[in-house]
């Protein structure tokens, strides 16, 4: 279902995050800042945690590294040892480059698929925007309104006073 | 307690609204790099365009007759196996190495003057790859069995692949740098996608750049997530770019060919693409910002940068050279000494000495601050170092096989025309699609020189 | 492709096969030929799916490819079997040799000839030029039939025309001349005679290339018809004057087989010296102990000085004094030494075509006491009984019309005459001009009649090369065209009935039947000859010869040719001599030998201007570079070639190029020599002096698989002197003790094959050059391809040169696959087409190979071939490959390799499997020796020996543990499977 | 919503790729064929029925690489005694007299780079049917085994191991683990 908004823009990343920051302080809830450009201090100010990432390559790497040298070591000592130059059927280092090289596609595939993913990010999709400059010069804060959440009148004076530029209300899904 | 009702914002209308207003810094950089795209092509590019579209059909029509008739197109023979086909392709995957480099490890080490050239280098180093990958295709003898080079399974009971064999590597490193860099690249462009989508109009460019978006919003939590992703893909670009040319040195290393058959190769080799990208960067860079009137992006800070990149790397490859004779002189092995001598005085004794002189020499004349500061003395430089780079790979595979074990196997090597026009062809190519890119593609990172701009201090980025 | 055999059912379908061209061909033999891709359109269609065209065409690629048939015999004979080889015994006709041959047919085809080792006197080798005379058999420039003026007419009215024409002539008291080649089968011989003995009718003999001075002086100097049969298993010592014994000098195959049985150091003294003086760098030369240059118009000289200081030896024999200025008066006074301290069995070979040299020649040898020994008087050899004065007679009535009728049989003079066009010009004086000759060549052109000879594969026949030494020859297959026994034509013109078979068993029943008591039924002789190819009575008891030369008239013309030469002053001296190859001309047409690479200079695709060293680079002249050769009112133009050991002022050019009506192969390869040789005084000259060379600024380079000569103080070659070695047999062999290996050995499996190589024994002659291309399918690939580099040989002679430019030794090297334990090749590949067999081979599989030559690159030997066209079906080589009928010769056994894919010598795996299958069959373990590769078997030194080195007591085992023993580059821990033998000099 | 979409594309790419994966692996692999035959000879008369052994028209096959077709003389040996008439025997007989050989199309297709001989099989007691099948059951004869080089590989590394044993017992002097003769690439491809 649809639900409202309180949309304020800022032109400046700086007054940005002061505004995130105090109104956090004042307990209000952040729906989501949008922003043209990653902006530094924003995750500590939103309070976002670490993503996860990292262990997704992790593991996607260990497991492409492991079945590689498995795959190489049943290719050329189990399914068929021929003598190829007289070298032993285990030439462990000649597995290496290719276990390395597959180990590197799997966690950078695995990677990039778990951030689209969680991102939400498919062709086609639609953008749920908080107005269009924000993909271009402005940068938004997003409240979301829920009843007896919060004073609509507060948040406003809290925000213009950190240096929103404009603020709006917004009904539909962002 | 408060309920919330619409009048009350309608309340709020009467009162005087302030328009909406931007950061006027980041509106000027999503001008600057969308203008290009929105504007028609100007007669530089278009002549541009049309000479790398004649050479790449010249390129197209060499390789078709070459698969039509046989590689005895080419002037190899019994004893010179290979000569253009792989110099040309280590030239291409060395070309590759600049634009992760850029993109990926000054990433991590946080060089901020990377941003506005990243995109491009990227790209470069997509289009660099596929050149090179059509070499190693094209010189085969039956290209229309090369998938036998992946381990598939198959009716031929348990017949796989050689996992010994250094091109088989290859196969893996080329495809996985190929896979990386392309992801890599395009992750980055999102945004821009994104950005290039809000400032369309509808129509076609609108429902590309909203596909190619994949529905980004700028929503921050997306952001920080992105900023991880794009630090992992840094993480694993930076040794899988060392990896590829290490490998691509092997297939050299791992022989039993004097002049091959060396220990220094594979860090003399990523240093090598490491100058070689640069070179070839420079002057993709210092055409570009002409042709596109980007002077205020691609700045002398940047060019300075590269400058002084060449010049290490463009060192190391020197010290490089001396080693392999020191190496030789001190192993005392005959074929291993007569295969170095021979390159300095034998018939491509003219191939090694440019090669030394673009390469070891010239460098050393970027000490000099007035030289890094003129764009057209780097400019004519870069173009020596391409030179360089492409002679010391002709000279690494000819001087070696021509003369090896056996005198009476010693022959001498002269390219045929075809192979001539398949390298024009390849440049062509890699020329033809770098155009296309600029044209077609943002070709500066906007969010990243945003990033930088903001970050850099406000409006004043 | 078909990949069942058809079989024809008839000769007349055979012949039709043959004639109707290409499609006949891809029926008929197109099995033969197996491809190592699918068939193209397979293959394309494959690829195009796989490049992903997903569902449909996926779902076209299972529809299948072209429907193949199998064609069986309408009555399959019971001796043949499909797919099973049958050998017969034969004679081979390639040159006057006559060596006995056993030839091996597939499915009626003959595909390959061997030596018959029935044979005392040949032995089981053969040589190039034999090796690749089963292919001329395949010429495309073959007659189809017989012509008249041009047109194909029929057998029966050219008969009846020709008979009339003889008999109108007889009549007219006219005279009717058969003009031969030397005619080697006694039975033929016979019939000649009983033609020529009517009145009117007479019989010319003429050799291409004139031996007649020899043939004189021993006429002279001893009273005997014949050329003396030379015995050089007999001599320990050799002094040769120009003459090329081991290449192309009368009997190569039987002389380098007892050369080389006395080159063997193992046997300590007995390994025999031989001095060799020359002009140009002969195969011969290459492997004397010691060389020394000579002027061509020194040969006599250095007779003469040689008789003079054996003389003074022995005393009581006059031998004016000489001026030996010009001379290395040390090398003479060795050689005497030598060859007076082995008197009786030493022996003085001179190639010279003048009779007073060869006299001299003969005195030396009979003074040495060789005469019955070495030089055998009593069972002389027949070869070459060409009369030059005879035939200068005969040139001269025809252009007096003094001959009606000339039947021209095995002889081409109009391409090989030194005066060819008087000899043409005559011939058109002749009324009647008929032609026996295979092919439309330069003189059949110029006949009136052509009633095409068999091929000698296809004919009945028999030789006597050597007095008493008798072979027959028996068809190999039925004839492909509609040819006739030139025999048969001479009997038909007779008024007999055309059955030479008959004819010649009549003449085995009459003359050799009485001659043996083995057999009492002559149809049991018969069949054993038959079966055994060779009948040899006991030779004559040598009984005394005295020399009654006249020596001194001799020297007195040896002198005044000297005196006379001195008189010409300037100018430069021309040596013509017979290739190896391609020998007189006559078998130019045959791509094989025009691709075999000269044994010394290794140029192959034509002839060429020999210059010294020295003398090159005063005239500032490189290889390549076209020159002007005068002499005379003659001028022909040649490419140079900078040859080493070439004497100072000296050209050396081969005979038997430069053909212009021989077929497509050979027309205008190289320039005909022949018109710059003289006939003088009754006798051919093939020196010349006072030639003028002249640059023509033009360049035109040789086609030479070697470019590099010098082995750059590499120890490729190992040699030793016979001293050296005799004191320490080991001599640097041991400094290669077996190096560590940096892996466990792999368990080998039930054989190891591999090859020890003497490099003493082996001359370089090339025979297992041409062997190996017969039997493996080897391409041709033709000049333009020699000169980038790209020869497809499996197997080649590495020729290096050590020492000084003037006075090189040289060194011979076969190198081919030497199936390394730790083979360079293998790891490098990515899709593992070479690999390492259980029983030692480094195997190559065609059918896998994608072509990266990545093994190429990473070979130390550089012995990998690879293909860089398609080199059969192809009109880019239009060689024998690209003719239905040249497509007979392959081997059903060996793979036709397409384009793209690396090969290189298998160690004739082919013949492994059979042998290891016959014996499997039988029930026992192949026994060493069952398997013999194609290069073992050819090898007329037996330089080559294969076998299994898992079994120590194997002849290969024992050879790879003598104390000569080395491999090449064993420092690169490649471990070959091939063991050479030092080279060991008698110097 | 988004997930199924995105699933169904999944299962749909997948499908089509198994399908042709399939179709690739069946190139030149030509399992079942059973040409027509210019006369309908029927083995399962000749060998079946009547248990003429193979070996009597393909006597070849015990000497030589080829099986052969057996010449038309082969077969009048006994059809010039039956009286029995068919068509397709007097085709046959028309044959003979009009001297001119039958085409027959060929079944069992080797590629031409595999060289494979009758007779080693037939000495190694390999039986005819283990790779032509029950061909006396059949009225036309198809081809029975694929012909891959895996599937003579199977035999080759089961059989080819018996063999071993046995030759070895009798004299080779060959390591125990050594790899089979009968799966060298040489022992087919040369």
């Amino acid at each position: 279902m649809a639900s409202a908004y309180l949309i304020a823009t800022f032109a400046e990343p700086r007054a940005l995050v002061d505004a995130v920051a105090a109104i956090r302080a004042r307990g209000f809830k952040i729906y989501d800042v949008y922003a043209p450009c990653p902006v530094h201090g924003l995750d500590e100010a939103m309070g976002i945690r670490r993503s996860r990432l990292p262990y997704v390559t992790l593991v996607a790497g260990v497991l492409a590294c492991a079945a590689t040298v498995a795959f190489e070591f049943y290719v050329a000592v189990f399914d068929w040892a021929l003598n190829i130059g007289g070298k032993p059927d285990n030439s462990t280092l000649a597995f290496v480059p290719i276990a390395f090289e597959m180990t590197v596609l799997g966690a950078g595939l695995a990677t990039a698929a778990a951030f689209l993913l969680r991102a939400g990010l498919f062709p086609g999709s639609a953008p749920k925007l908080a107005g269009p400059p924000v993909t271009d010069d402005t940068f938004a804060v997003a409240l979301r309104w829920r009843p007896n959440a919060f004073d609509t009148g507060e948040a406003r004076n809290l925000l213009i006073e950190n240096g929103a530029t404009d603020i709006r209300q917004m009904v539909g899904d962002l | 307690m408060i309920r919330f009702e619409p009048r009350a914002d309608r309340s709020l209308r009467l009162q005087p609204r302030p328009p909406i207003v931007g950061n006027p810094a980041l509106g000027r950089i999503t001008d600057d790099v969308a203008r290009p795209l929105d504007a028609r092509p100007g007669l530089g590019w278009c002549a541009c365009f049309a000479a790398a579209a004649t050479a790449l059909s010249i390129g197209v029509a060499c390789v078709a007759y070459e698969i039509a008739t046989g590689i005895g197109v080419w002037g190899l023979n019994r004893t010179v196996g290979w000569a253009f086909d792989i110099t040309n392709f280590v030239f291409w995957v060395g070309i590759g190495h600049a634009g992760t480099l850029i993109s990926a490890i000054l990433l991590l080490f946080r060089q901020r003057w990377r941003t506005s050239i990243n995109r491009s280098a990227e790209a470069m180093t997509i289009f660099a790859v596929v050149c090179a990958a059509l070499f190693p295709l094209i010189h085969m003898g039956r290209p229309w069995l090369a998938f036998w080079v992946f381990p598939y399974p198959n009716s031929r009971g348990s017949l796989w692949v050689n996992f010994r064999s250094p091109l088989l590597w290859d196969v893996f490193a080329i495809n996985t740098y190929m896979t990386i860099s392309l992801v890599f690249w395009y992750i980055g462009m999102i945004p821009d996608f994104a950005t290039l989508r809000d400032r369309a109009s509808a129509g076609l460019r609108k429902t590309i750049y909203s596909i190619a978006s994949l529905g980004w919003n700028g929503s921050h939590r997306t952001w920080s997530r992105y900023e991880t992703l794009n630090v992992i893909l840094a993480g694993l670009a930076t040794p899988l770019v060392i990896s590829v040319h290490s490998i691509v040195s092997m297939d050299f290393a791992t022989s039993i060919l004097p002049g091959w058959h060396t220990t220094i190769f594979p860090p003399y080799f990523v240093a090598g693409a490491v100058y070689s990208g640069f070179g070839m960067v420079t002057t993709l860079l210092i055409l570009t910002r002409s042709l596109m009137h980007l002077e205020a992006y691609i700045t002398h800070r940047n060019l300075d940068a590269m400058a002084k990149v060449m010049l290490l790397t463009g060192s190391m490859v020197g010290l490089a050279y001396g080693t392999e004779f020191y190496v030789a002189w001190i192993s005392g092995n005959m074929y291993e000494q007569a295969t170095f001598i021979g390159r300095a005085t034998g018939p491509y004794a003219w191939c090694f000495w440019t090669m030394v002189a673009c390469n070891a020499l010239a460098p050393q004349v970027l000490w000099s601050k007035r030289i890094r500061a003129s764009v057209p003395a780097l400019f004519v430089f870069s173009i020596l170092v391409n030179v360089g780079m492409w002679l010391e790979r002709f000279v690494i595979i000819v001087t070696s096989l021509h003369r090896s074990y056996l005198p009476s196997s010693w022959v001498m090597y002269r390219p045929t025309l075809i192979e001539v026009g398949t390298l024009v062809g390849s440049f062509g190519l890699f020329f033809s699609c770098f155009l296309l890119f600029i044209r077609l593609l943002p070709m500066i990172a906007m969010w990243e020189v945003k990033g930088a701009a903001s970050h850099a201090g406000g409006t004043h980025g | 492709m078909n990949a069942e055999l058809r079989f024809w059912k008839s000769v007349d379908e055979l012949r039709r096969d043959a004639d109707d061209g290409a499609a006949a061909g891809r029926d008929c033999f197109a099995g033969q030929r197996a491809r190592t891709g699918p068939p193209p359109a397979v293959s394309r269609r494959d690829f195009l799916t796989l490049a992903g065209f997903g569902l449909a065409a996926a779902a076209a690629a299972c529809s299948r490819g072209s429907v193949q048939k199998a064609i069986p015999m309408l009555n399959q004979p019971e001796q043949m079997t499909p797919g099973v080889a049958s050998y017969y015994a034969t004679t081979c006709g390639g040159c006057s040799a006559g060596c006995a041959l056993l030839v091996k047919t597939r499915d009626g085809r003959p595909i390959k000839v061997e030596g018959n080792a029935e044979s005392a006197v040949f032995g089981g080798g053969t040589c190039a030029s034999g090796q690749a005379t089963v292919l001329s058999l395949y010429d495309d420039a073959r007659l189809k039939g017989p012509l008249w003026r041009g047109q194909p007419a029929a057998w029966a009215e050219i008969d009846a025309h020709v008979s009339s024409r003889i008999a109108a002539a007889a009549a007219a008291r006219k005279r009717v001349v058969l003009l031969s080649r030397t005619i080697l089968g006694p039975a033929t011989r016979r019939l000649v005679r009983e033609w020529s003995s009517r009145p009117g009718f007479e019989h010319v003999t003429r050799d291409a290339i004139s031996y007649s001075a020899l043939r004189d002086a021993t006429r002279a100097s001893f009273g005997v018809d014949g050329i003396p049969h030379y015995r050089f298993a007999g001599a320990s010592v050799i002094v040769g004057i120009e003459a090329d014994f081991l290449g192309a000098w009368l009997s190569p195959v039987e002389f380098t087989r007892e050369y080389a049985g006395r080159r063997r150091p193992e046997s300590g003294a007995l390994m025999s010296r031989h001095v060799h003086f020359e002009s140009g760098l002969s195969l011969t030369g290459s492997n004397a102990d010691l060389r020394v240059p000579i002027a061509p118009s020194e040969q006599g000289l250095v007779a003469l000085a040689l008789l003079h200081r054996i003389a003074r030896r022995h005393g009581g024999f006059e031998v004016p004094e000489v001026d030996e200025s010009s001379l290395d008066a040390e090398a003479l006074d060795e050689a005497a030494e030598d060859l007076w301290r082995a008197r009786g069995e030493s022996l003085v070979v001179a190639g010279a075509h003048d009779e007073a040299t060869q006299t001299i020649v003969h005195a030396t040898n009979a003074l040495l006491g060789n005469i019955g020994r070495t030089v055998d008087l009593d069972n002389v050899s027949l070869q070459k009984q060409g009369d030059d004065a005879a035939f200068d007679r005969l040139v001269e009535d025809m252009a007096e019309r003094r001959v009606d009728v000339l039947i021209l049989y095995g002889v081409n003079p109009a391409y090989d005459a030194p005066d060819a066009d008087r000899f043409a010009a005559a011939m058109a004086r002749v009324p009647l001009t008929v032609s026996l000759a295979d092919r439309l060549d330069e003189t059949a052109a110029r006949a009136d009649i052509v009633c095409p000879d068999h091929h000698f594969l296809e004919a009945w026949g028999d030789a006597e090369p050597i007095a008493r030494h008798c072979s027959l020859a028996q068809p190999t297959i039925a004839p492909l065209f509609d040819t006739r026994a030139a025999q048969e034509s001479l009997l038909a013109w007779q008024g007999r009935t055309p059955d030479f078979y008959e004819y010649l068993r009549a003449y085995w029943r009459e003359a050799l039947f009485p001659a043996q008591d083995r057999y009492d039924s002559f149809d049991e002789f018969w069949d054993h000859s038959l079966h055994d190819g060779v009948f040899a009575r006991s030779p004559r008891p040598s009984n005394e010869h005295r020399f009654e030369g006249d020596c001194a008239r001799a020297a007195a013309s040896v002198l005044r040719a000297r005196a006379q030469r001195a008189a010409a002053g300037i100018g430069y001296e021309l040596h013509l001599y017979e290739p190896v190859g391609v020998r007189d001309g006559a078998h130019a047409n045959n791509p094989w030998l025009q691709e075999l690479p000269d044994p010394v200079s290794k140029v192959t695709w034509g002839n060429y201007a020999a210059l010294a060293p020295a003398l090159a680079s005063r005239l500032a002249l490189a290889d390549g570079d076209v020159v002007a050769i005068e002499a005379g009112a003659q001028r022909v133009e040649l490419p140079v070639l900078v040859q080493p050991g070439q004497s100072a002022q000296t050209i050396s050019v081969a005979l038997g190029y430069g053909r212009t009506r021989a077929g497509r192969v050979a027309d205008g390869v190289g320039a005909n020599a022949y018109p710059l040789a003289q006939s003088s005084g009754g006798g051919r000259r093939y020196i010349r002096t006072g030639v003028r060379l002249a640059r023509t600024g033009r360049r035109d380079p040789l086609a030479a698989t070697q470019t590099h000569h010098s082995m750059e103080g590499r120890e490729i070659v190992k040699q030793t002197t016979l001293a050296s070695f005799l004191e320490s047999p080991a001599g640097g062999a041991d400094a290669h003790a077996d190096l560590p290996n940096l892996w466990a050995e792999r368990p080998r499996g039930e054989h190891n094959w591999g090859m020890a190589i003497d490099l003493t024994a082996c001359t370089g002659c090339s025979a297992c050059v041409t062997a190996c291309q017969a039997e493996n399918n080897v391409p041709v690939v033709g000049r333009d391809e020699v000169r980038r580099g790209r020869e497809m040989h499996w197997i080649r002679l590495d020729r290096y040169y050590t020492g000084s430019e003037d006075a090189p030794e040289t060194l011979v090297q076969p190198m081919m696959c030497q199936h390394c334990g730790h083979a360079p090749c293998e790891p490098v590949c990515p899709v593992l087409a070479t690999v390492h067999s259980s029983d030692g081979l480094n195997q190559q599989v065609y059918n896998r190979c994608v072509g990266t030559r990545y093994c190429e690159n990473n070979c130390p030997y550089k012995v990998r071939r690879f293909n860089w066209f398609e080199y059969a079906r192809n009109d880019r080589f239009d060689f024998n490959m690209n003719s239905p009928l040249g497509e007979m010769v392959l081997n059903p056994d060996v793979t036709v390799r397409s384009r793209g894919v690396m090969e290189k010598c298998s160690l004739c795996v082919q013949r492994i499997q059979a042998g290891k299958l016959e014996a499997s069959r039988e029930g026992r373990p192949v026994a060493d020796g069952d398997i013999q590769t194609a290069c073992q078997q050819v090898c007329p030194a037996e330089a080559i020996v294969f076998g299994d080195l898992a079994d120590p007591s194997s002849r290969v085992s024992r050879l790879s543990r003598q104390q000569r023993r080395y491999r090449v580059l064993e420092e690169v821990g490649t471990r070959p499977n091939v063991t050479y033998l030092a080279k060991v000099r008698n110097a | 919503m988004r997930a199924i979409v995105l699933f169904i594309a999944a299962a749909v790419a997948a499908t089509s790729a198994g399908l042709i994966a399939r179709g690739l692996s069946r190139v030149g692999v030509h399992q079942g064929y059973a040409p027509e035959q210019p006369i309908a000879f029927s083995h399962k008369l000749h060998a079946g029925d009547s248990k003429v052994p193979c070996l009597y028209c393909h006597s070849s096959a015990r000497t030589s690489r080829h099986a052969g077709i057996p010449s038309v003389n082969v077969c009048m040996n006994c059809h010039s005694m039956l009286t029995k008439q068919t068509v397709d025997i007097e085709r046959l007989k028309e044959a003979v007299q009009r001297r001119q050989a039958i085409v027959w199309t060929k079944v069992h297709n080797l590629p031409d780079f595999v060289y494979f001989n009758h007779s080693q099989h037939i000495g190694a007691n390999v039986a005819c049917r283990s790779c032509h099948g029950a061909v006396e059951t059949m009225e036309r004869v198809r081809q029975e085994a694929p012909l891959t080089m895996g599937w003579c590989l199977d035999c080759h590394r089961t059989r080819g191991a018996e063999l071993q044993r046995s030759r070895q017992m009798a004299w080779a002097h060959a390591d125990p683990k050594a790899p089979l003769p009968g799966t060298d690439c040489g022992k087919c491809h040369y």
